[in-house]
């Protein structure tokens, strides 16, 4: 049977059946007991689980991620709340050089699966230290599978596929996107039909969100609900926006990427964390590197420019890569 | 400087300012966010951290500073700055994202900047521990007076920063003083759950610095082992951890129910106290304490007035102040 | 008068300078007293400024990086020592929320004028922990300037430059660069005349290290010196490459990579940084999103593959982005 | 398990195994690193930390472990896991680079990891901490015994990993033992210059946990010491610091003059000491000592005949072991 479900209680509902069947995996982080973590994804685990399966940190990022890595090699499969990207700053260490490196510096005799779940984005005014998206700076390290669901359908079968993974896999995901009440009303797009059974969604592979031949508009988490708003817009314009959801930063979908945009043969990269050095130009690279030949028009993107995120509405909605932006620079492509 | 009954007064007056800034914001912060509540709505939007409960804090420490000494605060900023005379309009606007802000509208209510009296905050837990002691630094290079000193919250003691701070201020023997200020939780966390010790100030004697705890929420008592730390700073003594005992009357921030504090854990509003003891011990009449609170209403209304009617910053703003000099 | 110099002596003669005259500047870090920092820019720098002036830290980089944050909001002007990139883990808290993001939060109340000096690479098997390069970690942030000098004359006037700037600046070197005896022989290509009065060479424009007519190859610090090798292997094929040293990452000089490259119609990036969500991918995409059809042929990465640094010599020189690689790719693109 | 006549010839055994294979390592080392030095070039390339002086420490240590114990190590860690058990020819293979190290030549010195005897190592100053603290939850959590160590050095104490990690376990009651060897540097830095406190186990207080101090770089001493803080751990009474004088004879890693150390300052070579106290104390005939000497240097002799005969990665095999399960 399925539901409609926000993704908050897509994950909750796959965290909850792994857990019900699998006593490695454990929960941790700042609060998951009393307020099952920032999107609620382990919401009333405390009661269900007990204090020694989910565990309220303190608040030392470095200590319990770094604790959680040691649970992980010892046979344990902990699955971290980390709130927001912004605090990955207090703890990076542990992700650069001991959970996505442990594996590889001993030669395989050490695994190290856990799920370290993050929070994304801005776009609610919660200003330059709360509001960052950060997902290229994670995914820049070997060595970590990084991943992005945008929608419930993939949140559940991506949280599946990470707890049953023996890497270590970050697991974001947009805070405009889960769903959960401080956030509003959630977004449409974001709500999808999601079977009561357990099932996997693969790392690595693209989703067409949205079938289109004139152009191709590419984003990620919050992005591919700017993009799905674009496409209804172009629509009224008769262009037809096909809309591509990258899913999974690590590994990356090259073949998929290059595929959808060979299609249509103009591409439009949409993503909120920073401009310079993010997944924006490594998804153009990935394109031109192939053939650049496959492009009838110069590639555009639109992105966070790289400066830090402002308090004021009238200022941050300025620079969010939102659907307006999109929309008139597709329309300037295709004319 | 002794207890004396201006110097009691204004610290009452500076914890119902701060008392009344936060009540108007909660106000303010609820507007657009009924029936349904969301960060994102209504002309204050954002998280909101009020100091309810904690004005003691801020007044009491202020109130013995000298105007070179300097603060961090953290998230949970209102009720130091208020109390050491950060710009109450400026403040007001900034919070609701105006032009006329503090900074312009970039920074919003967690990061609160008035270089005018040596006051910053940020975000992020603990991250004001290197910076003070970086000020404190400046200081003894450029041979200039001043103490430096971080706000942080129980919480935020066991972050690592606090650890390699106080360990570099102890080395340094920098003037310095880490307010600890323990009210009992971090977010829904509470203190007994989260620190190995019941204590923060008897951490000091990891750093081979001074610590002491106050546990009265009361300015009085908070103000004279300020001034002890102060002077232990002043003279050479090196740093203090100073934790004080407080509240969280309002909850970590606006929509947190609080329904995981258990009824025994309820805590106590330090002003109507505070006010009841300077009237009983004849430093202020019930009149005198009843019109220190309509100024402190009434300067509040002025400030939101002002921020209301003050415009929005122009979405280009948005570009500036990226860099300082000529790339700005 | 000029003299032939390593980068670190023609850095630590910049350094010396402003710190004779400056006194807002100190220098601290781990061991900067004995040792002189990493690669010797404070050399010599205890026994002239003393104890004051140049600060030994414990091991503790967020404390002492912070401290550095809050003596430049107070008027001071530090010199941090890092050593590696590999450290930042333990400290980018401070680089990616305080000293990059305070003068804006603070509409410009606050300014952070410091310089943080970081080694980078590998390529002398020191393994997956202190071989990283990392640099498009550090320039994804915005309010940083990322300065990446390759040659001592660029070492010397960038540092005068990062002195003079009142923000926060990293000035990476990489370690292979540096002419420090522990990395042996210095390179040649690194070595240049230097002239003895100070001199600044500003921010974000890129250098054209060698013209070219056939292809233009594109790096930055170690990579730069690969390019000129490439270079001369193809000279001897007939084929004349450009070769472009970024030198600064924060700015980036897109103009200028975009004319270089329209010159040839050719490009080649390389990176010892990690492939994915790089400087590589961001290279390319800025030249392409002006205008693809200035490329004749699919542009090329020759950039450290996204897998931890390998130990042994014999794993570690087959992933770094070596001259014969270059050499070969362009060779293939020009045929 | 008190101090037998076997325990301890084990234990000095231990030591000069150490020992023979430092200055083995110390000799390849300098092969092709002359009269020029450069890090990249010989046999044995790469920084290099050796444990000259710190043979106590692992000694010690390890003999009080049982096989259920974990450990991570630090940058330093050839005196932990040769004590501990660690394949001693993978160990020697994985130094030079050759597919027959521990990690296939992906490691080298600072990466050793052998789970047969549950150990681990790494580069990061204070990265141990948290891992090892994680270990020991896992056991607690899989309801197995076994007490986690990590071992790290006196400058590492200065972190704020090591904070945060001592905290959970203090609030944990984790089994849990921070083995803190004090070989009074951190590079060219001093304890003293570094750290607030003469004595970091001074700062288990700060924890709720235990603290001992051994003073004399003795293998017996430390030994006692392990036992008490093991047995505290195994019965539930949490964690220990245990700070360790130790030395650091060979400095800081190859190519460190160690010029900065003041005469006064000059450390002790423990083996000697220990040798001749077990003669002294009849625990070992001078042939018996002689003899155990000699068997360590044909050890460590055969192990790098091994390895260097050994054949060096295929450079394509850089490529493998990246991720674990279907995409490896
Ligand atoms: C590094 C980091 N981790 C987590 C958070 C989220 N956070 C904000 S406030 C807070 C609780 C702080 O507790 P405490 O320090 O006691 O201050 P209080 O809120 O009680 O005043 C947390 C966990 C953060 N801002 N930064
Ligand atoms: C986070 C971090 N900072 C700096 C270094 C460089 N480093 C390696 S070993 C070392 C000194 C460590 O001193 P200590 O912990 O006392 O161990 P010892 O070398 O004396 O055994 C330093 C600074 C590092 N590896 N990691
Ligand atoms: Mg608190
Ligand atoms: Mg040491």
């Amino acid at each position: 049977m399925s539901r409609i479900l926000t993704m908050a209680r897509a994950g909750r509902e796959a965290l909850d059946w792994e857990m019900e069947r699998r006593d490695e995996i454990f929960v941790l982080g700042e609060d998951v007991y009393n307020f099952g973590g920032i999107f609620g994804t382990a919401d009333g685990f405390g009661a269900k689980y007990g204090p020694e399966r989910v565990i309220n940190t303190p608040i030392s990022e470095t200590g319990f991620i770094g604790m959680a890595a040691g649970a992980a090699m010892a046979g344990m499969h902990p699955v971290i709340d980390l709130a927001y990207i912004d605090f990955i700053g207090v703890c990076y260490n542990v992700l650069l050089n001991t959970a996505s490196k442990t594996h590889y510096m001993s030669a395989g005799q050490v695994k190290v699966p856990m799920t370290l779940m993050i929070g994304t984005g801005g776009g609610y005014n919660n200003a330059a230290q709360h509001s960052q998206c950060l997902h290229a700076t994670v995914a820049h390290i070997p060595g970590v599978k990084v991943v992005y669901p945008s929608n419930a359908y993939d949140a559940k079968g991506m949280m599946h596929s990470a707890l049953r993974d023996p890497n270590f896999v970050i697991y974001l995901t947009h805070k405009g996107t889960a769903g959960v009440g401080w956030m509003g009303t959630p977004l449409k797009t974001t709500l999808s039909e999601v079977p009561e059974e357990p099932y996997t969604v693969p790392f690595g592979k693209i989703a067409i969100t949205r079938e289109g031949s004139d152009i191709t508009l590419i984003g990620l988490g919050m992005s591919v609900h700017e993009c799905l708003k674009a496409a209804d817009e172009l629509a009224k314009d008769g262009i037809s926006a096909q809309v591509v959801d990258l899913r999974s930063l690590a590994p990356l979908d090259r073949d998929g990427i290059f595929a959808a945009v060979k299609k249509t043969g103009r591409m439009i990269v949409t993503d909120e964390d920073y401009l310079s050095y993010g997944v924006s130009g490594e998804v153009i690279a990935s394109v031109v590197e192939r053939d650049p030949t496959v492009l009838r028009a110069a590639p555009v993107r639109i992105c966070t420019p790289d400066i830090p995120i402002p308090f004021a509405r009238s200022m941050e909605q300025a620079i969010l890569p939102l659907a307006a932006k999109i929309a008139d620079a597709a329309r300037k492509m295709v004319k | 400087m002794p207890l004396s009954p201006e110097l009691r007064r204004n610290m009452y007056r500076q914890m119902v300012r701060s008392r009344a800034f936060d009540d108007a914001m909660i106000g303010l912060y609820w507007v657009g966010k009924t029936p349904i509540f969301a960060f994102a709505n209504g002309p204050l939007p954002g998280e909101l951290h009020c100091s309810n409960g904690a004005e003691p804090v801020g007044a009491g420490v202020c109130a013995a500073l000298d105007a070179d000494d300097m603060i961090t605060a953290d998230h949970r900023p209102h009720h130091v700055a208020i109390a050491r005379g950060v710009d109450l309009n400026a403040m007001t606007a900034e919070l609701l994202g105006k032009k006329t802000g503090l900074s312009q509208g970039k920074g919003g209510h967690m990061h609160i900047y008035d270089t005018r009296v040596n006051f910053a905050s940020s975000g992020i837990i603990a991250e004001g521990m290197g910076p003070a002691a970086g000020m404190a630094l400046a200081r003894r290079l450029q041979k200039r007076p001043g103490v430096a000193l971080t706000f942080l919250g129980d919480g935020a003691a066991n972050q690592g920063a606090f650890h390699e701070v106080l360990n570099l201020v102890g080395v340094m023997k920098l003037p310095f003083i880490a307010v600890v200020q323990d009210n009992e939780w971090g977010v829904s966390t509470s203190k007994k759950e989260s620190t190995a010790v019941a204590r923060n100030s008897d951490r000091a004697s990891a750093y081979g610095m001074a610590g002491e705890y106050v546990d009265s929420n009361d300015a009085d008592d908070i103000y004279l082992a300020a001034e002890r730390a102060l002077a232990r700073a002043r003279s050479g003594g090196g740093g203090t951890i100073l934790e004080l005992r407080t509240a969280r009357l309002a909850g970590h921030f606006m929509g947190d129910q609080q329904a995981y504090i258990p009824e025994q854990m309820k805590q106590i509003d330090p002003n109507p106290l505070y006010r009841a003891k300077l009237i009983r011990e004849g430093v202020l009449s019930e009149a005198e304490a009843a019109a220190i609170d309509a100024a402190a209403t009434a300067e509040v209304a002025e400030a939101m007035r002002l921020a209301q009617e003050a415009p929005y910053p122009d979405p280009s703003e948005a570009f500036d102040h990226v860099f300082a000099g000529a790339d700005a």
